[in-house]
């Protein structure tokens, strides 16, 4: 019933050849379970789908060092609906008896499935959802993050702005989570640095039409903006505060979300747009090149950042069951492997904190023709202040 | 708030306001005359700019791609009335949601299937695409002003058609009596076809003129659907004309609502709604 | 001897944006009296039962009911003063039995409309009280029947029936006898003669015959004007109704 | 008798003890008995609704405001790290909802049809917008129950609500009930106004019954007890979040309503059983889901109008004429 995917396939072809290789070893014949709870309709039907491809690909690629073991997808629709995440999670968990669950990219899908995994006998790892209380109060042995915390992506963004002679800067955003962490990060290195806040403007969620803030802004004359936004409301927001003529007046920053996959819908608008993230398309490392070159040939499109976070989870997995000779029964063991994983990312080499998220490089990038070029490295190794993360 | 930004305020308002009408117009036409409540018309007016993007990839022109658009929504229109929404008309109300609740779910699965997820957008063509400058800082892009004029000559056209013309006395009639246009010697049915195709190319059409300030994602119709409703309610279901002043009403409130209550503002115009009908339950131009 | 007047209109007009549907008019309706209503089509016969009942508010005018002016109360408010009404197009409900019909008329005098839980189908009293109101009417025979499998006549005497079993003092029929053959109006009509025994009746009506031979009083009307009351008698002889009626033509008695 | 039909009698009779063994058999497998556990609390919900639609004519298109703010109630009220009673705010949720549909119904009720449809909607979208917005309630993130209610009435505690085998038995006595108060509810001289109001309001009025406060009444109950399906749903992951509120749960409702027969009140059950069913069939089966899913309701509209209840009757009454 459930969409036992192709690859099962494939890796199977993989492990027979390997078996020659590790012949002396009697593999476990039971598949590892990895349930999927990412959304592939609606709005975030497009995150979901590539955080999935990464994944895939990523499993893949290490089919040969699973000792034998298979991988088994469980792919589950959340349709980006809290109310129905806790339902999905409990089937995986108790259903379906997942080793590993993956999801979601909606934080309140996070929290819905936080609710029902945490402290259970799988392991979760979150490939997108940012929310600061997953790997902070909600913090849990069995629970991980692979991409960020809302605070990562911003906080380094304060510092910048201060370098860059920004004094004054109004601050803009969806009125929900993802988006009010990130201004509070934003706010915290900015006014530490002797910035002032002018303005905080908070949007109603999911509302795109911005014209009456943005005339306020242009009334207002500050140094710079900082915004969150992300997907279809940030690909309105670069193409108003352009059409408005701020664009060359007031200088636009924001959390990388704000270029993520939207570039090609914002066009020029979005050109000399600064933002700050832990990953940018064009990184200059190796495995990036492979990674990116790898992708197009799998799936016939370019890679994203949601790819490379669905890519690092599966290199995760693989490096943890590698770490424990193929045999994931014992919980304990299991998270000590994938807490001293070191991930070798397209974005560069991360590890964990203890609280579970990646600590990792914030770039700084500035959209040139249409790409995210790094301007420099805005912090390294970063790492998330995990408050109230009593681990 | 000074006098200049409340002028670019009140200019943000009514902008927003004429493209709320052009959306609202074909809900409010197809209730008046056929009293279909069309839960899907948002459905039309995602398709409408999905259309537009897809043709502007392959044309390179705006225009042609917003004309191409349109006729496919008219097509579109007729084909829907033909099937479905014929079976509707001795049915009541709960039958008409249910049925365009179901059309919304299939019109999203077929975007998805056919355009994917990711958000797209369109550029401003090339003609319009410069701005004035109307405070020191402050530009307005044309393009803005194309819709808003765009808006007003929509209403306008249909002020005069619905007014003026044969099709606009059938319409008009239609409202009042099914039965006696269908004395009359019309073939009703008909005049529903045509109603029908034309409330769903109106929906398009936004789609497409909204297309290059808007951002073209999934789920946009629904957004916009419930906004429609407001509009429709507050100015009277099946008024044209209490559509526009539906619309510039909402497009006021909802941008000085933006400004003066940031926290409550998506709250405000269904509070401004709940107003209106407090006074008039029927909304404000009620046949 | 006259009877005490229950229900009185003081100059009642109803203006339909610039149209008179009614104007001007003050009448009297006397206890256990039948009070025909006459007059060509669009002379404001049914405008008047409507405001009588409440349906309708008057556009200025009072109307008086045993001496309170009740213009602006609530239009279920009126059946609760004793205002029964009967409607031109028959008005029941087609999907119950003859029985519910009534009973859900007879309920509202005996309370417990708000009870959430005793049965509606254990309350032998009120049966009792909706099946008096049937045999009243002579419908006895057809107490379990569905209201729409009865043929037209006797819905329109269930409707009758409905009436009388919210206990009214005053009735209020429209066209009761409208579309019906000759021996169902002859029912209808001996009903009418036992019942304005008990009750003030109003009556607007078409079948000339019937309401020459039940009206005490009987007021005609034209283009929503006050013509003529008084007694059978007087209406047939005065002149104007004769003009008003051959003015209009198509309607001779 | 309660129940009239033989359909209906049937149901009682096949669902009902099979549902009170279900666990037996499910022992094994905690998620099925959730599902089920989801189930139920729907039904209550969408047997709310139907009372609403089907028996009194009131089509509402916000009803998952009331949902939700069973959730949110309990969320407001009931301290964060303390167990409070699960019957002391049942009354409270159930009361403070009544009230708020008390006055929302003011004025939604002074419109009817397609007014009444759009207006609904508009008030659930202020609270979904409200909640959504709501720093102190999680905004679109939602929130966590942390600690459950216990269960004791007079110091007998019968359930254990963090065992899901209890809460299942919880639920299936408040959908029992639920479905014996709607029954009772539709025979009691209430229910017989109501009918009358939904078959001929004109009439009803004449005979001098102030058809709004019935109206206003049945719209507040059902409004309460959509609240307290909302509540148990908040109950069982300990967890809420506007999209409780949002437009397509009260169109979900609505769709599982006719599918199970609209105004059947049984029928809620079985509609809501088998759009469950159809949904996690498609879901497994394909991504595109809705496709289908739109194309079934579509079709449903079109030629199976009195739905699962209405089907089973005829087919009944059929094998009886014979």
């Amino acid at each position: 019933m459930n969409k036992k995917n192709k690859i099962v396939k494939k890796v199977l072809v993989g492990i027979s050849v390997m078996g020659l290789g590790f012949g002396a070893m009697a593999a476990d014949p039971n598949p590892i379970k990895v349930g999927v709870m990412l959304p592939f309709s609606g709005v975030y039907g497009g995150l979901g789908d590539a955080t999935r491809n990464g994944l895939k690909m990523a499993l893949q690629e290490h089919a040969g060092e699973l000792y034998g073991r298979q991988i088994e997808f469980i792919e589950m629709d959340t349709e980006a609906q809290p109310s129905r995440a806790p339902e999905i999670a409990n089937s995986l968990l108790n259903k379906e008896r997942a080793d590993f669950i993956v999801g979601p990219v909606h934080s309140g899908v996070a929290m819905g499935m936080i609710k029902v995994l945490k402290d259970k006998n799988t392991i979760m790892i979150i490939p997108n959802a940012g929310i600061d209380a997953a790997t902070g109060p909600l913090c849990a042995p069995n629970i991980f993050r692979t991409s960020f915390s809302s605070w990562q992506p911003s906080y380094p963004m304060g510092k910048i702005a201060l370098e860059q002679g920004f004094k004054k800067v109004i601050t803009m955003s969806w009125n929900y989570g993802f988006g009010k962490e990130s201004l509070a990060a934003f706010e915290e290195s900015f006014e530490s640095g002797g910035g002032e806040i002018v303005k905080k403007i908070l949007v109603p969620f999911p509302k795109t039409e911005f014209q009456s803030y943005l005339s306020e802004i242009g009334t207002i004359q500050p140094d710079a903006v900082f915004v969150f936004f992300a997907g279809g409301g940030a690909v309105k927001f670069v193409k108003d505060y352009d059409a408005m003529g701020l664009k060359s007046k007031i200088p636009l920053l924001g959390a990388g979300f704000l270029t993520e996959g939207t570039l090609e819908a914002q066009g020029v608008s979005a050109e000399g747009i600064q933002t700050t993230l832990h990953y940018a398309d064009p990184l200059d490392n190796p495995e990036n090149q492979r990674f990116r070159r790898d992708y197009q040939t799998n799936f016939g499109k370019p890679s994203d950042l949601y790819a490379v976070q669905g890519y690092d989870t599966g290199l995760m997995i693989a490096s943890a069951v590698k770490a424990l000779k193929g045999d994931i029964s014992d919980q304990g063991a299991l998270i000590k492997a994938l807490e001293t994983t070191e991930v070798i990312s397209p974005r560069g080499a991360f590890t964990f904190s203890k609280a579970h998220n990646p600590i990792q490089n914030i770039y700084l990038r500035r959209v040139e023709n249409g790409e995210n070029q790094v301007i420099k490295l805005a912090a390294s190794a970063l790492e998330d202040p995990a408050r109230g993360c009593k681990m | 708030m000074d006098s200049t930004l409340f002028i670019v305020q009140l200019i943000n308002g009514i902008q927003y306001g004429l493209v709320l009408f052009l959306i609202a117009s074909g809900l409010t036409l197809v209730f008046g005359v056929m009293g279909i409540l069309n839960l899907a018309h948002g459905s039309m007016y995602m398709v409408g700019a999905y259309l537009a993007w897809y043709f502007v990839q392959h044309t390179g022109s705006f225009a042609l791609s917003a004309f191409i658009s349109a006729v496919i929504a008219l097509c579109i229109g007729v084909v829907v009335e033909r099937t479905l929404i014929r079976q509707l008309y001795r049915r009541n109300h709960l039958d008409q949601v249910l049925l365009t609740i179901g059309m919304i779910f299939v019109f999203n699965a077929l975007q998805s299937l056919l355009w994917g997820n990711d958000p797209l957008g369109v550029e401003v063509p090339e003609a319009l695409a410069a701005s004035i400058p109307l405070t020191g800082i402050i530009e307005y892009p044309v393009y803005r002003i194309f819709v808003a004029v765009f808006c007003i000559v929509v209403a306008a056209a249909m002020y005069y058609v619905i007014n003026k013309t044969r099709l606009g006395m059938l319409i008009r009639a239609g409202e009042s009596n099914r039965e006696m246009v269908e004395c009359l010697g019309v073939d009703i049915s008909r005049l529903y076809t045509i109603v029908f195709a034309i409330g769903v190319m109106l929906a398009a059409v936004a789609g497409v003129v909204a297309a290059p300030i808007s951002s073209i994602v999934p789920g946009m119709g629904e957004h916009i659907l419930i906004s429609c409703f407001v509009v429709v309610v507050i100015g009277g279901m099946g008024s044209i004309k209490g559509a526009f002043v539906g619309a510039l009403l909402v497009g006021l409130v909802d941008t000085f609502a933006s400004v003066l209550v940031p926290e409550l503002s998506s709250m405000m115009i269904y509070v401004f709604m709940a107003f209106v009908l407090l006074l008039k339950p029927q909304g404000l131009f009620s046949s | 001897m006259e009877n005490n007047v229950i229900l009185e209109t003081e100059g009642l007009c109803k203006y339909w944006g610039g149209l008179k549907a009614l104007d001007n008019l003050s009448l009297a309706f006397h206890d256990k009296q039948l009070h025909g209503i006459v007059g060509p089509n669009g002379a404001g016969k049914s405008t008047l039962l409507n405001m009588l009942c409440g349906h309708y508010k008057p556009t200025s005018g009072e109307i008086i009911y045993r001496g309170e002016s009740i213009s602006s109360i609530k239009p279920f408010e009126f059946a609760r003063r004793g205002i029964g009404r009967s409607f031109q197009k028959t008005n029941i409900y087609t999907n119950a039995t003859c029985l519910e019909n009534c009973c859900v008329a007879v309920q509202r005098l005996m309370g417990g409309s708000f009870n959430f839980f005793r049965s509606r189908y254990s309350q032998k009293m009120l049966d009792d009280i909706a099946t008096k109101a049937l045999e009243k009417v002579g419908l006895a025979h057809r107490r379990d029947y569905i209201a729409s499998q009865i043929s037209y006549g006797e819905q329109r005497q269930l409707e009758i029936a409905m009436v009388l079993a919210t206990s009214p003092a005053l009735l209020l029929l429209d066209e009761p006898m409208a579309g019906m053959g000759h021996e169902e109006s002859q029912l209808i009509i001996n009903l009418l003669n036992t019942l304005k025994k008990e009750y003030c009746i109003v009556l607007v009506e078409h079948d000339m015959d019937a309401i020459f031979e039940l009206s005490d009083q009987l007021t005609v009307m034209v283009d929503g004007q006050h013509l003529v009351t008084g007694s059978v008698d007087e209406v047939r002889e005065d002149a104007r109704v004769k003009e008003a009626y051959l003015g209009q033509g198509d309607e001779v008695y | 008798m309660l129940f009239k039909k033989r359909a209906e009698r049937l149901f009682m009779w096949v669902f009902f003890p099979l549902a009170l063994l279900m666990p037996m058999f499910l022992e094994q497998n905690e998620y099925y008995v959730n599902k089920l556990t989801t189930i139920m609390i729907l039904s209550i919900f969408v047997m709310s609704l139907d009372y609403l639609v089907g028996k009194c004519g009131l089509i509402t298109l916000g009803h998952a405001m009331f949902y939700g703010l069973g959730g949110y109630l309990f969320v407001i009220l009931a301290p964060e790290y303390e167990a409070v009673n699960f019957w002391v705010y049942t009354f409270y949720i159930c009361a403070i909802s009544a009230a708020i549909a008390l006055v929302i119904g003011l004025l939604v009720l002074r419109t009817s049809g397609i007014y009444m449809i759009m207006i609904t909607l508009a008030f659930a979208q202020m609270t979904f917008y409200y909640f959504s917005g709501s720093i102190d309630y999680g905004g679109t993130d939602g929130v966590f129950v942390y600690v459950k209610p216990e269960t004791s009435i007079f110091g007998l505690s019968l359930f254990d609500l963090d065992n899901p085998t209890h809460f299942y038995y919880l639920c299936l006595l408040s959908l029992f009930n639920t479905l014996l108060f709607f029954k009772v509810l539709v025979r009691s001289q209430f229910g017989r106004v109501v009918d009358a109001i939904q078959v001929n309001p004109g009439r009803t009025t004449a005979l001098g019954y102030n058809i709004f406060v019935y109206k206003l009444m049945s719209y507040v109950v059902a409004s309460a007890l959509g609240a307290y399906a909302g509540y148990l749903f908040t109950l069982q992951y300990g967890f809420v979040n506007p999209s409780m509120l949002s437009w397509t749960t009260s169109g979900t409702a609505l769709v599982m309503l006719i599918l199970g027969g609209i105004g059947s009140i049984y029928g809620a059950i079985l509609g809501t059983i088998t759009y469950e069913g159809l949904h996690y069939t498609l879901e497994h089966w394909t991504e595109h889901w809705m496709l289908f899913m739109g194309g079934l309701i579509i079709l449903m509209v079109m030629v199976f109008k009195k739905g699962i209840a209405g089907f089973l009757e005829d087919l009944l009454e059929k094998r009886d004429g014979k």
